[in-house]
C-alpha cells in the first residue's frame, strides 16, 4: 500500500494541474475537490501506469526532458516539416514510400513510446507496426533512402533514443 | 450585426450537414459506415447545441453520442451482421438526397418570407423566466434553488422527483441487459503482447486515463456552479474503462480484478446516496420534530431545514445538488461499465452458455 | 432585412430537424436490418431532442444569448440582466435526462439484438419473421 | 504585466497562429496530391503538429500576453497549453493505430512502394508456423 501511494504522487500532481486548468477557477472549494479527484484518479490508476515513482521525481531526468524537447521542436519538427512541405508544393513530387525495419535499442516502455510518437509526429515518417521481441519498428517512410536496418536507425530515431534513453531508462 | 448572422450562417451549416450525413447514415448498406455517418451527425448535433447555449448538453452528448455510442454499436456489428440486405436504385437515392436538402431550403424561405417562421423570439416563456429568477436569488431565499446552475437547478430541485424515476428507467434498461446475460462468467490470462493494441497505445492510455477521471470528477462536482453534473460526469467518466477496455482487451479487468459485481456494488452505492439524499433532510426533521419534504434542498415555507449552500469563504456548495451529482455519476459510471463488460464477452463463448441447450432443436 | 435573413438561417435549421426526423422514421419503420433500426432510432430520438432546445432558444435584440448560468454575483441588477438573455433551461434539463436514458434503452436494443442474432442467425427482420413461421 | 512584454507575448502567438495557418493550407493540398492512404497520412501529420500543436501554443501566448482577460488569462493560456500537449500524445497513437489497422486488414494498399519489408516479414511468419 505504502508504494501505491508513493507511486500515485507524481500522477496525482499531474491529475491536479489538469483538473484545476479544465475547472478554470481555483477557489478553496475547487483546491478540495481536485485533491480528492487527483488521489481517487491516481491511486486507482498508479500501479498501472508508474512503475518507479522516483524517476518521474528526478530532476536531472527533467532537464534532459526539455534538452529533448528543445532538439525535437526547434530542430527535428522544423527540418522535416520543411522537407514535406517542399515535396507536396513541388510539381514534380519527388516521393519515394516504403515500409522499413528501424531496430530501437531503448528499454522501458514510456522510452518505446516517447521514440515512436516522436517518430510518427516528424512529417515524413509514421510508425505502422512495432514488434517487442524483434525490438523493430516497422516505420512507413516518404522517402526510403536505404533498406539496411541500421542506416535507417542512423538517419531517423538515433537522436531520439539518445535523449530518450537518459529521460525514461535506467 | 454581421457576427450575429455570422453565428447563424454556422447554425444552418449545422443542419444542412446534419440532413447530409443522416441521410447517408440511413441508406448506406455497410453498417460501419452508417455508424461513422451516424457519429459524424452527432458531431454537427453537438456544435448546433453550443451555438443554442445549451453547455450542459453538448457535455453529456460527446461523450454519449460520439463516444460511447458508437463503440456499442461497433460492439453490435462485431457480434452480428455488417451488410444490410437491400437493394436500391442509385438515381433514387441521389434524387431523394437532394429533394431533401432543396426541400429545407425552400420551405425555410417560405417560412421566412410570410414572416411566421420559428424566428427565436426576444423572449423566453413566462415559466422560464420565473425558473431563472429564482435559481440562485438570495432575495426570495424560500423558493430558490440556491446555485446559480440553472439546468442542474432543475433537474435535481424543481423536478427532482422527474429525475428519480427516470433514473430508475436507466436503472431498469441496465439490470434487463444483466438478465439478458445471466449465468454468462467469463475470466482469461492477460497477455500483454497477445490482448489489446500495441504498446504505443497502451503507454498512451496510461497516461490519458487518469486525466479523464479527472476530468469527469471535475464535470460532477461543479455541476451546480458551471455547465455539468451527474448525469454529464457520469459518461465523461465511463468512457475512461471503455477506453482501456478497447485498448487494453477485456482480459486487463481479470487481471486487476475488476468484475461486474464490483460494478454492480458501485453502482448501486451511488443509487442508494441519491435515495439518502432524497431523504436526508425529512430523516434529520424527523429526529428534530419538524415538518419536512422529500428531495428537500433549501428550507421551505413551513419546512425550515435544509442543506447548508454556502461553506467556509463563501464557497457555493449547492445544497443537496452536490451530493446528488457525485453520487448520480458514480452510477452512471458503473452501469455503463457493467454494460461494457458484458458486451466486450467473446460471443462464441456466450453462445455455447445461452443458446446451447436450444441449438439442439433445430 | 436582417431578421429575416436570421428567420431564414434558423428556420434552415429547423426544417434540417423535420427531415432528419423524416429520414429516420423511414429508417426505423422500412429498413428490414435491426442495426440500421437502432441508429435511425438514435438519429430520431437526437433530432425530437434539438427541437426541444430550440423551443427554448431565444434571441435578445441586439446581443447574443448566454447559457442559463448565472456566472455573477446574485445582486438585483445581474439576476435582471440575466433574465432577459438566458435561454430557457427547462428543455435543456428535460433533454439531459432524454439524452442518458435514450443511451440506457440503446443499450438494452442492442441486447435485444444480440439475444435475436444467437436465436435466429440474422438480424434481418424479413428473415426472422419467415423463420418464426 | 508591462505592456512591452504583453505584446512581445501577443505577437509572438500571432506569428505561430500563421504558421499554423501556412501548414493547415500546406496539409489540405497534400492530403489531395499524395497517391495512398500511408503517404496521406505524412500530410494528416502535418495538419496535427504544425497546423494545431503550434497554433495553440500560440493561442496560449496570446491568452497570456492579454491583460483584459483578467482571471481567466492564465486558465486560457493554460487549457490551450494542455490541449496542444494533449494533441502532441494522441495524434501519434491515432495515426500509428490507423496505419497498423489498414496495413493489417489490407483496407489500403502500400502502393506506389519502393518497399515494404513489414509484409515480407509478416509472410515469412507465416510460412514458418
Amino acid at each position: 500500500m505504502a508504494s501505491r501511494v508513493l507511486r500515485a504522487i507524481p500522477l496525482a500532481i499531474l491529475v491536479f494541474i489538469v483538473y484545476i486548468i479544465y475547472t478554470g477557477s481555483a477557489t478553496i472549494y475547487d483546491i478540495v475537490t481536485g485533491i480528492i479527484a487527483a488521489a481517487l484518479s491516481s491511486l486507482l490508476m498508479a500501479n498501472i501506469t508508474i512503475e518507479k515513482p522516483g524517476k518521474a521525481l528526478n530532476p536531472v531526468r527533467w532537464g534532459w526532458g526539455i534538452a529533448y524537447a528543445i532538439y525535437y521542436f526547434f530542430v527535428a519538427e522544423v527540418k522535416a516539416h520543411l522537407d514535406v512541405t517542399k515535396r507536396i508544393l513541388s510539381p514534380s513530387m519527388p516521393i519515394r514510400p516504403g515500409i522499413v525495419r528501424v531496430p530501437y535499442r531503448v528499454e522501458s516502455d514510456y522510452a518505446i513510446t516517447a521514440v515512436a510518437n516522436s517518430i510518427t509526429n516528424t512529417p515524413g515518417t509514421v510508425v505502422v507496426d512495432i514488434d517487442p521481441q524483434k525490438r523493430l519498428f516497422y516505420v512507413h517512410w516518404i522517402d526510403v533512402a536505404s533498406l539496411e536496418p541500421e542506416e535507417c536507425r542512423k538517419q531517423i530515431s538515433e537522436d531520439f533514443e539518445r535523449f530518450a534513453s537518459r529521460v525514461f531508462d535506467g | 450585426m454581421i457576427s450575429l448572422t455570422l453565428y447563424y450562417v454556422l447554425m444552418a451549416i449545422c443542419g444542412l450537414g446534419s440532413v447530409v450525413a443522416v441521410f447517408l447514415a440511413i441508406v448506406e448498406r455497410d453498417m460501419l459506415k452508417a455508424v461513422l455517418f451516424s457519429a459524424i451527425q452527432s458531431t454537427l448535433y453537438a456544435f448546433l447545441y453550443y451555438l443554442l447555449m445549451a453547455p450542459d448538453i453538448v457535455l453529456t452528448y460527446i461523450p454519449v453520442s460520439v463516444g460511447l455510442y458508437p463503440a456499442v454499436i461497433l460492439f453490435l456489428i462485431k457480434k452480428t451482421e455488417r451488410f444490410e440486405d437491400v437493394e436500391m436504385k442509385k438515381g433514387v437515392l441521389w434524387a431523394t438526397g437532394l429533394l431533401s436538402l432543396v426541400f429545407v431550403i425552400a420551405t425555410a424561405a417560405v417560412i421566412a418570407g410570410k414572416g411566421i417562421g420559428p424566428v427565436p423570439p426576444p423572449d423566453v416563456r413566462f415559466l422560464a423566466g420565473w425558473y431563472l429568477a429564482t435559481t440562485f436569488n438570495p432575495r426570495v431565499h424560500l423558493i430558490s434553488a440556491m446555485a446559480p446552475e440553472g439546468v442542474t437547478s432543475i433537474v435535481w430541485d424543481y423536478r427532482g422527483l422527474d429525475t428519480v424515476f427516470e433514473t430508475a428507467v436507466l436503472f431498469l434498461a441496465i439490470i434487463a441487459s444483466v438478465a439478458l446475460m445471466r449465468g454468462v462468467e467469463h475470466k482469461g490470462v492477460y497477455d500483454e503482447l497477445k490482448h489489446g493494441m500495441t504498446l504505443i497505445g497502451k503507454t498512451i492510455t496510461k497516461i490519458v486515463v487518469p486525466l479523464i477521471i479527472g476530468v469527469g470528477i471535475s464535470i460532477a462536482l461543479h455541476g451546480h456552479l458551471t455547465p455539468g453534473g451527474g448525469f454529464q460526469g457520469g459518461s465523461a467518466l465511463a468512457v475512461a474503462p471503455l477506453l482501456v477496455l478497447v485498448v487494453f482487451s477485456k482480459y486487463f479487468f481479470d487481471k486487476v480484478k475488476f468484475t461486474k459485481t464490483k460494478a454492480l456494488a458501485i453502482r448501486s452505492s451511488g443509487l442508494l446516496g441519491v435515495g439518502l439524499t432524497a431523504f436526508a433532510v425529512l430523516i434529520a426533521a424527523i429526529f428534530l420534530h419538524k415538518p419536512a419534504y422529500i428531495l428537500q434542498n433549501q428550507p421551505r415555507v413551513g419546512a425550515p431545514l435544509g442543506f447548508p449552500w454556502k461553506g467556509i469563504d463563501g464557497v457555493l456548495l449547492g445544497g443537496s445538488l452536490l451530493s446528488f451529482n457525485a453520487c448520480e455519476a458514480m452510477a452512471v459510471c458503473a452501469g455503463f461499465v457493467i454494460l461494457f463488460l458484458l458486451l466486450s464477452i467473446p460471443e462464441r463463448y456466450v453462445r455455447s452458455v445461452v443458446v446451447g441447450g436450444e441449438e439442439h432443436e433445430h | 432585412m436582417s431578421t429575416e435573413v436570421l428567420s431564414f438561417l434558423f428556420s434552415i435549421v429547423f426544417m434540417s430537424m423535420i427531415v432528419n426526423t423524416a429520414l429516420a422514421l423511414y429508417g426505423v419503420l422500412a429498413r428490414p436490418s435491426l442495426v440500421k433500426k437502432i441508429i435511425a432510432l438514435t438519429i430520431l430520438g437526437d433530432s425530437a431532442n434539438t427541437f426541444a432546445i430550440m423551443v427554448g432558444f431565444r434571441q435578445p435584440s441586439g446581443t447574443n444569448p448566454i447559457p442559463p448560468v448565472l456566472l455573477w454575483k446574485p445582486t438585483p441588477s445581474n439576476i435582471r440582466y440575466f433574465i432577459s438573455h438566458a435561454v430557457d433551461p427547462l428543455p435543456q434539463a428535460l433533454v439531459l435526462t432524454a439524452i442518458v436514458i435514450g443511451l440506457a434503452v440503446t443499450l438494452f436494443l442492442v441486447f435485444l439484438t444480440i439475444q435475436i442474432y444467437r436465436q435466429y442467425g440474422t438480424t434481418d427482420v424479413r428473415k426472422v419473421a419467415k423463420l418464426r413461421g | 504585466m508591462d505592456p512591452v512584454t504583453n505584446w512581445v507575448l501577443v505577437i509572438l502567438g500571432e506569428i505561430l497562429v500563421s504558421i499554423g495557418v501556412f501548414f493547415d493550407v500546406v496539409a489540405a493540398i497534400g492530403m489531395l496530391r499524395f497517391p495512398n492512404f500511408f503517404v496521406r497520412l505524412h500530410a494528416a501529420t502535418i495538419g496535427a503538429i504544425g497546423g494545431a500543436f503550434v497554433p495553440l501554443m500560440g493561442v496560449a501566448l496570446i491568452a497570456a500576453g492579454c491583460d483584459f482577460l483578467g482571471k481567466y488569462r492564465w486558465f486560457i493560456a493554460g487549457a490551450a497549453a494542455v490541449t496542444g500537449v494533449l494533441v502532441l500524445m494522441l495524434a501519434p497513437v491515432g495515426s500509428h493505430l490507423l496505419a497498423k489497422a489498414a496495413h493489417e486488414s489490407r483496407a489500403a494498399v502500400v502502393e506506389p512502394k519502393v518497399v515494404d519489408f513489414l509484409e515480407e516479414d509478416k509472410a515469412k511468419e507465416g510460412g514458418e508456423q
